[in-house]
């Protein structure tokens, strides 16, 4: 259709302004509830119908407990209750604010195992979105901007292969090179305190952001070439603005949409990363707390971790959706 | 949620020529070298197996004997022959992840394109459980589906272990077919080819499949080869979480998972798998790369 | 942390294990890291320590048996406390035992199950004395006391329940602080109430879970811990100077096939014997455990795991033979077989069943491994639909006299398929019923001579299908006798 | 005195491909210089050349020299070009929808361009004056509005402004009003008349649309592959074109061809009876429909989109073999009319043979009477099918023709449209935008419609490509009685395909007339507008025997008046 469709200045201003942005902004909101709803029944009914009786599996599968014994504790779990009236107590638990405890440990309450487990996941999560935010974006900006073919290949290839890498195999070569070559950080573990534990997460960062750093790089690299070549860009170069402000106050900017809806996009498969991750590194994460939840079946976990990483993508993702709406009002249509 | 911003491109207007030229020669050749990596690396891994006088599980040498003519790419820790071991291992990996990448992509897609043409609340729906399943951590459901299939038998034939990695990988992958499709296909609904298509009297079906559907073949294509880069190195990685397919049958994120350990005594047992791992990836990036995806996921 | 190759042992040391326990109590969880962890807090009447001197007075000043050895006396030394600072009486002791007595199926079910059968009442005469009442002479028991699952525990404490053991109590020479479960990191420190008050240097130790073994070695190379538990045999080479191997704990059991004996193809004897004339047991020492063994492959259980064993002949593979052996069978023209594995408890594990399932081929059986975790297996078991199954016993120390039951389990368990230890029992096999029965009496000098016969008759029977001992390796900063293991948990600390 | 631009036989290539061919061209302070010529034509080129921007395509200046102010800057890498020509040359790029960065505020946007010259701050006034002087009213609403917010018209000035910001003494205009609509278009003009006037500004304005050209330059080169083939002042060119192509081009403007005349097209390539030499060729007597008469009616026609009301009370019918012409600004509402004729859009106040449209997917028997025609011919094309298929398909599912007759006919369909051989087998990202024209026409005429509706057939087309659609058009109502209705805001070529205009404003019909009579006595001042910024438009009259095609056959209202000044006395509307 014809180009000059746009509304009118008057058009807009006309009628609650505000309101309407209001109302736009809610609709995120109100979808990302929805979508955290959802992720906490699917999960509640798939755990529940896939995996076994965790009865068995707690008392010990292996001694031969007998059924009265394993009745008696399904019945101290809860587990007797039909399905939904399951799904009502552990809904009734939720809006005042208690996930329930571990089917495990049932002294723990699985609040403190996931808040436990999600402060170094989502620690670990967060300095890899920064070191592939800093490198991605900072190299990607350079292969755009600079006119050094080499430098670019060279980029280009490096990218290719940290996208294509299997992570837990860089991870394992930083772990036999880094850690024990060059000893400069530790081989895995965890800390006791906070900047102390800052050197266990370089690795496991690092290991993650070989494949995330990749993703954003390309993308920038992409979006920066367009825009260089967008007109406002030439004719301001043609104007004589020099190429590091060009890039810096005006190809940046246009950067940082698909960087965010990478970002967006990617959230729960980093977190699946970082689990894997951590599972090498030894990390205390969710990674390591949920694959034992798995394995015993622990089921007020495996939903608590769920619920938790859900809600964070949900989350995260509503943030990136609103930071992109304020960087490019356009977005909003 | 967050889609791509595209700046509007006003239809008067060509885009300018200097951004549909700009890279056409490069992106062919590079086509090119995607595809004859994974097309030359699938018929390896059909081919060697087939001709190789040691089977995969062979038990016939020293254990960790480094490459020679007799063993081009040394033997594991078990003894067996690595470079008909990692070939066999290809095909399981890259069966595995093109037909479950194929299902999820064409369910993915086929969802999108129905619900582009639902009413608002319909889409809505399918929108939420896209997101849903978005926001929900694969690896929780690889694992509880690894945990909860074991590695029976599922389906004759396949490798045991193979299904629950599958369905897994086709469950987590959907989504994004689904978004992709229903987004750009609100976009071509609007189109003029589909409105001169209505004009016509052609019928929903017809319009759905014959002129919205073919459209998207290229960007779900170049998806799902992103998807495969992707997938690739998570099947690589699964047997670290003690998740994958059940021995004899060899798969390549098992061989490394197993033997990573010996690095430092023998490179060769974890290194080459990763390798082929590696490349195959390279393959598929270059594919996704040149089939022209913006989204770079 | 101190510089790598420093002998000097701090008073705080880390030990990285490869999991974290799943429970703390002995009674539900028989792996490696809940017993090792047990015997460093938790307090027994003998003592398992130093190998030789095993069922020596620990807690108990005296272990004594009445002489027709129906009765045992055991007599605490005074002024025991736990390390919470209660006293430690003999009522806590009958509670103890009690515990173990009346959990369900234990009888037949556990290690202990031999000794445990055998006990008919326990009591307490006075606050010092425990006295055994016993249905049958057992002459094993001071050393049975000290086995994990014999921790003396409050009594108060246990009727407290499953409660107890988020924070259990004992009185061993640590105690349990921190029990961190998510992260994977338990501490213990000095029991400032243990009986035995000469100075020891350790005061601290750091128990951590590292799952990945090139990890842990890698750890323990930069110094981050002192002693990583349970490193693959092919990583071995990699232990050099100033790393020690501590040999001590090479011994880490024996494998074998367990058979399910309703299972229509493994359940027949000729189909068993076939199998165990086709394995190859050098080619799995070879290469499955990278060489790495002690002793060769026997039958039998654990005492005949002598490096000595007259029956090492009887393991020479035999296809000719196995094939005929066939001949009639559901396996004539080829059959499969369901293999049950557990992936996640022994690194030796899934490689043995790999080398199993290829030398297998050569006559035609397919082995179908199916992986299981560690805590389903026993749930597996017993829906039934396996052949046969990964079996791998953690070895005691090498104490022929308390054993003594332990290869014929006690029918009336009813329990045919359980994962500790007792092995199936069929009514066709009366021979090696009647060889056990009477091991389980004879006096100890009878017994070498009741087991060579067994191990005879076990070799026709086929009960289970040893493939293999084990090696259960740890490695040190220190050198080998600043820290060293004796079975396969059991830690000896300066 | 030095010109202030000088640009000598420049030969350039992109990837071993020539694009430019001793291309040369003058310019002194003061003057306006046009550059004209077919997409392609190398106009981008020449200026990218004289920017320095060719590197950033891969381009290279081979021979040839720029002057640039007495300065040789053909060597000079962009960087110090850069530098040299800063607050000398500036430039307006093609495209003004991406010329302004989109996620900066425009006042912003401005500042940092006065502040790239000065090296100084510039103060919130700099910024105003920046703005007033392309006459633009420096709200702070304005100042804060980010690109999207503003009209085209608007956001052109803005990049004006920015251009104008360092002060040049030259200015590079790239179709600066391509996208715009007539009236903001003449008012770009003669901001650009203005500021030539008021700073002594060199100025370079390239664009296809002669009309704009005519009226704002002084001096005109013609552009055709790559080479010049034609300078001169503009008036000359323009009325006596010297050179066959821009004879071509000049003839192609449906203004210059009287109605009921076919357009004067490229020879070879279109029609063969419209592009007979010299001489206008009248077009046939059209074929009148017999017996019961298609028709398509809107009768109080309301409609809008969610709460926002576009269209009000349109009354229109179009019968088989009728010509409807519907012009009006961007914006009020045309496409939408059009699009409810056809049924696209549900109203039950549209009527195909007195019954009402079904929605979509329904059964409908008279469905295949109305056709559309859409603007951009690569979109109305689906990309994945041939030519051949997309009519063949429109063959078999509308006509139920089985497949080996849907062959045929699809063939035939193709053929009359102008489209044979290897062309018929090719997808529309290998055809050119009057081919994929074709193509959309000849899957409608596939349904054997009574009436065409043709959504600004001709506007993302080249001149010489819109003779022959629009000659295409006229012959296909010459061989079977076609309705049409042509909706445009092109005067000329709707009074080519008309027979009755209704002219449209915001959503109304404000005239509605014959087309002599809305062309020639227009009586709204809309209309009256509209009419004025085509000088040239053609009444009703055969040409002489003997006449020229030019402007001389066809005396516009305003044809003799000095270009350039022309339209200076018009107040600006602010926009
Ligand atoms: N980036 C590029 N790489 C290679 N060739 C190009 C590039 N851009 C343009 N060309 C070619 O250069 C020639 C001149 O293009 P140019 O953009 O100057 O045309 P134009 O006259 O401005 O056309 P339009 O009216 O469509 O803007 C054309 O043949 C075109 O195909
Ligand atoms: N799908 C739509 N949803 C909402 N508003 C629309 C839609 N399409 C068009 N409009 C609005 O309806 C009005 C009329 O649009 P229409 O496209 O009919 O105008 P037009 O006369 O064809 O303009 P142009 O000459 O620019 O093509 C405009 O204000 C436009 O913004
Ligand atoms: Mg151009
Ligand atoms: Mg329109």
């Amino acid at each position: 259709m014809s180009s000059a469709v746009l509304p009118g200045p008057a058009a807009r201003r006309t009628g609650g302004r505000a309101g309407k942005r209001l109302a736009a902004m809610a609709s995120p909101l109100v979808q990302a509830i929805v979508v955290t709803l959802l992720v906490m029944v699917i999960t509640f009914f798939l755990i529940r119908t896939l995996l076994g009786d965790p009865a068995v599996v707690l008392i010990g599968g292996n001694t031969g407990a007998s059924p009265q014994r394993i009745a008696a504790l399904r019945a101290e779990l809860g587990l007797d209750k039909p399905l939904p009236a399951q799904f009502l107590d552990y809904v009734a638990g939720l809006l005042h604010g208690d996930l329930g405890n571990s089917f495990q440990h049932p002294t723990t309450t699985v609040a403190s195992v996931v808040v436990n487990g999600a402060g170094v996941t989502f620690a670990l999560v967060g300095v890899v979105l920064l070191i592939s935010c800093v490198v991605g974006i900072g190299v990607g900006l350079l292969a755009a901007g600079g006119d050094w073919p080499v430098f670019d290949n060279i980029i280009r290839v490096f990218s290719l292969i940290g996208l294509a890498a299997p992570g837990a195999l860089i991870g394992l070569v930083l772990i036999l090179t880094a850690a024990l070559g060059g000893r400069l950080f530790p081989a895995g573990g965890w800390g006791s305190g906070y900047p102390d534990n800052f050197q266990y997460l370089i690795l496991p960062a690092v290991t993650v952001s070989f494949w995330l750093t990749p993703i954003i790089l390309r993308a920038v690299r992409e979006r920066a070439g367009e825009v260089l070549h967008e007109p406002f860009a030439e004719s301001a170069a043609a104007r004589g603005m020099s190429r590091t402000r060009l890039m810096l106050r005006h190809v940046a900017p246009n950067c940082a949409g698909p960087v965010l809806a990478i970002i967006g996009v990617s959230l729960s498969y980093l977190i699946s990363g970082a689990v894997i991750v951590e599972i090498v590194y030894g990390l205390p994460g969710i990674g390591r707390a949920m694959t034992t939840a798995v394995g015993s079946l622990d089921f007020p976990v495996i939903q608590g971790i769920v619920l938790l990483t859900g809600a964070v993508v949900v989350v995260l993702n509503l943030i990136i959706e609103i930071a992109t709406r304020v960087i490019d009002p356009r977005a909003a249509r | 949620m967050t889609a791509v911003v595209e700046p509007p491109t006003p239809a008067a207007m060509p885009r300018p020529a200097s951004s549909r030229r700009r890279r056409t020669p490069n992106l062919r050749a590079e086509r090119l070298v995607g595809l004859t990596i994974v097309v030359g690396l699938a018929l390896a891994f059909i081919i060697v197996p087939l001709v190789s006088p040691v089977s995969s599980s062979d038990i016939g040498a020293m254990p960790l004997a480094p490459p020679s003519a007799r063993h081009l790419f040394g033997t594991d820790q078990l003894g067996r022959d690595i470079f008909v071991r990692t070939f066999e291992a290809g095909r399981i990996d890259l069966g595995l992840i093109l037909v479950s990448i194929a299902v999820a992509a064409f369910g993915g897609a086929l969802l999108g394109l129905v619900a582009a043409y639902l009413p608002a609340v319909g889409r809505a729906v399918i929108s939420r459980i896209t997101d849903a399943t978005m926001a929900f951590p694969y690896i929780v459901l690889v694992i509880a589906l690894a945990a909860a299939l074991g590695n029976r038998e599922l389906i004759p034939g396949l490798p045991r272990g193979a299904a629950a990695i599958s369905i897994a990988i086709m469950i987590a992958c959907w989504p994004p077919y689904t978004r992709l499709t229903m987004s750009r296909a609100i976009v071509l609904r609007q189109r003029d080819s589909v409105v001169a298509a209505r004009v016509l009297g052609y019928g929903p079906m017809r319009v759905l499949f014959r002129h919205i559907g073919p459209a998207l073949v290229s960007t779900n294509l170049s998806y799902a080869a992103t998807q495969a880069v992707a997938t690739t190195a998570l099947v690589g990685s699964l047997a670290f979480l003690g998740v994958g397919i059940a021995p004899p049958t060899p798969e390549l994120g098992r061989m490394m998972a197993d033997s990573i350990a010996l690095l430092p005594i023998a490179w060769w047992v974890p290194i080459i798998p990763g390798l082929v791992v590696l490349v195959l990836g390279i393959g598929f990036a270059l594919m996704a790369d040149s089939a022209g995806g913006r989204n770079s996921r | 942390s101190p510089s790598v190759g420093s002998n000097a042992v701090s008073d705080e040391i880390t030990i990285a294990d490869h999991a974290i326990p799943q429970s703390l109590d002995p009674m539900s969880s028989a792996s490696y890291e809940t017993t090792q962890l047990t015997f460093l807090w938790g307090g027994y009447l003998t003592n398992y320590a130093d190998g030789k001197d095993s069922g020596s007075p620990q807690l108990a000043r005296s272990v004594t048996a009445s002489p027709d050895g129906l009765t045992w006396t055991v007599k605490l030394r005074s002024g025991l406390k736990f390390s919470d600072g209660s006293a430690l009486t003999s009522k806590d002791v009958v509670a103890s035992l009690d515990r173990i007595l009346s959990t369900p199926n234990v009888a037949g079910d556990n290690f202990i199950g031999p000794v445990m059968s055998s006990i008919k009442k326990v009591t307490a005469p006075d606050g010092h004395t425990v006295s055994l009442a016993m249905s049958r002479p057992y002459p094993g028991l001071p050393a049975a006391l000290s086995t994990p699952e014999m921790v003396i525990l409050p009594a108060s404490g246990i009727a407290k329940g499953d409660s107890f053991w988020k924070h259990p109590v004992s009185a061993g020479r640590f105690k349990l602080d921190t029990l961190d479960t998510t992260n994977g990191k338990f501490t213990l420190s000095a029991n400032p109430n243990y009986y035995d008050t000469a100075p020891r240097r350790i005061k601290k130790i750091n128990f951590v879970a590292v799952t990945d073994a090139a990890t842990r070695l890698a750890q323990l190379k930069s110094g981050q811990v002192d002693y990583a538990d349970n490193i693959p045999g092919n990583l071995l080479s990699q232990v050099k100077s100033p790393l020690t191997l501590d040999t001590a704990k090479w011994n880490g059991g024996q494998m074998g096939l367990s058979v399910n004996f309703n299972d229509p193809v493994a359940g027949d004897k000729r189909v068993r014997q076939a199998i165990s004339l086709a394995v190859n047991r050098q080619q799995i020492a070879a290469s499955a455990l990278g060489g790495e063994r002690v002793g060769r492959p026997l039958y039998g259980i654990p005492w005949n795991q002598d490096n000595d064993s007259p029956n090492a002949k009887a393991t020479k593979r035999d296809i000719g033979a196995a094939k005929a052996k066939l001949k009639g069978t559901k396996c004539e023209n080829g059959c499969t077989i369901p293999l049950v594995t557990v992936t996640d408890s022994a690194w030796q594990v899934p490689l043995v069943a790999q080398v199993v399932q290829q030398q297998l081929k050569a006559i035609g059986i397919r082995l179908e491994i199916e992986n299981t975790p560690f805590t389903q297996v026993g749930d597996r078991l017993k829906q039934g639909d396996w052949g046969l199954f990964t079996r791998w016993i953690g070895y005691y120390e090498n104490t022929r006299t308390y054993l003594g039951g332990y290869i014929y389990g006690d029918p009336t368990s009813g329990n045919n398929a359980n994962f500790w230890g007792t092995l199936p029992t069929t009514p066709d096999m009366p021979g090696l019923k009647a060889l056990s029965d009477r091991l389980k009496t004879a006096s100890s000098s009878a017994a070498p001579g009741l087991v060579e016969k067994i191990n005879e008759e076990y070799a026709k029977e086929l009960p289970s299908i040893p493939l293999t001992t084990l090696s259960y390796v740890g490695v040190s900063r220190f050198p080998g006798n600043v820290i060293h293991s004796v079975g396969a948990s059991y830690l000896v600390l300066p | 005195m030095t010109a202030l631009l000088d640009v000598r036989d420049i030969n350039v290539t992109i990837a071993r491909t020539k694009v430019l061919t001793d291309v040369s061209l003058a310019l002194d302070s003061g003057e306006a210089l046009g550059i004209i010529g077919e997409t392609g034509s190398g106009k981008t080129m020449t200026l990218r050349a004289i920017t320095g921007l060719l590197s950033s395509i891969g381009g290279r200046i081979e021979s040839g020299a720029i002057h640039v102010d007495g300065r040789d800057v053909t060597r000079e890498p962009l960087r110090s070009r850069q530098r040299t020509l800063r607050g000398i040359v500036s430039m307006v790029p093609q495209a003004s929808m991406s010329s302004l960065d989109p996620l900066q505020r425009i006042g912003s946007q401005v500042r940092e361009a006065l502040q790239l010259n000065r090296r100084t701050r510039a103060t919130d006034d700099d910024v105003r004056h920046a703005l007033e002087a392309v006459r633009l009213t420096p709200t702070e609403t304005l100042l804060r509005s980010r690109p999207h917010e503003l009209s085209g018209g608007m956001r052109q000035r803005v990049v004006i402004a920015l251009a104008l910001a360092s002060e040049p003494r030259l200015l590079l205009a790239d179709e600066p009003t391509t996208a715009l609509d007539a009236s903001v278009r003449s008012s770009v003009l003669n901001l650009f008349t203005g500021l030539r006037i008021e700073r002594q500004l060199g100025l370079v304005i390239v664009s296809h649309d002669i009309n704009a050209i005519a009226s704002a330059t002084d001096r005109v080169v013609v552009m055709h592959q790559g080479r010049v083939v034609e300078t001169g002042r503009t008036a000359e060119v323009l009325r006596s074109p010297r050179d066959p192509y821009t004879q071509m081009l000049v003839g192609a403007l449906p203004e210059r061809t009287p109605r009921g005349y076919y357009l004067l097209a490229r020879r070879g390539s279109e029609d063969e009876r419209a592009a007979t030499d010299g001489g206008y060729v009248p077009v046939p007597a059209r074929a009148v429909p017999t017996g019961n008469v298609p028709a398509v009616e809107a009768r109080r026609l309301h409609f809008s989109y969610g709460d926002r009301q576009v269209l009000h009370d349109i009354h229109v019918r179009v019968r088989a073999g009728e010509r409807l012409g519907i012009v009006g600004e961007s914006g009020s509402g045309k496409s939408t009319l059009a699009r409810l004729l056809t049924g696209v859009l549900p109203s039950d106040q549209v009527t195909v043979d007195g019954r009402p449209w079904r929605r979509f997917g329904g059964r409908q028997p008279e469905r295949h009477e109305v056709q559309l025609i859409l603007q951009d011919p690569f979109a109305s094309l689906t990309e994945t099918q041939t030519a051949l298929a997309s009519v063949e398909e429109a063959c078999r599912t509308v006509q139920r023709l089985p497949r080996r007759a849907a062959h045929g006919r699809a063939l035939e369909l193709l053929e009359a449209v102008g489209l044979t051989g290897d062309l018929v087998h090719r997808r529309p990202g290998r055809l050119s935008g009057g081919q994929c024209q074709r193509v959309s026409i000849a899957r409608a005429l596939a349904a054997n419609p009574s009436i065409l509706v043709a959504d600004e057939p001709t506007s993302a087309l080249d001149l010489s490509v819109q003779a022959g659609i629009v000659n295409l058009l006229l012959t296909l109502t010459t061989r079977r009685p076609l309705g049409l209705v042509v909706v445009s805001h092109d005067l000329a070529v709707i009074s080519h395909l008309s027979d009755t205009i209704v002219v449209m404003e915001r959503g109304r019909i404000v005239e509605a007339g014959p087309t002599e009579q809305v062309l020639f006595r227009p009586e709204h001042p809309y209309t009256r507008q509209l009419v004025s910024a085509n000088p040239w438009l053609a009444p009703n009259a055969a040409p002489g025997p003997d006449a020229a095609p030019g402007p001389d056959a066809a005396p516009g209202p305003d044809a003799d008046r000095p270009t350039g000044t022309r339209t200076l006395e018009r107040t600006d509307a602010k926009p």
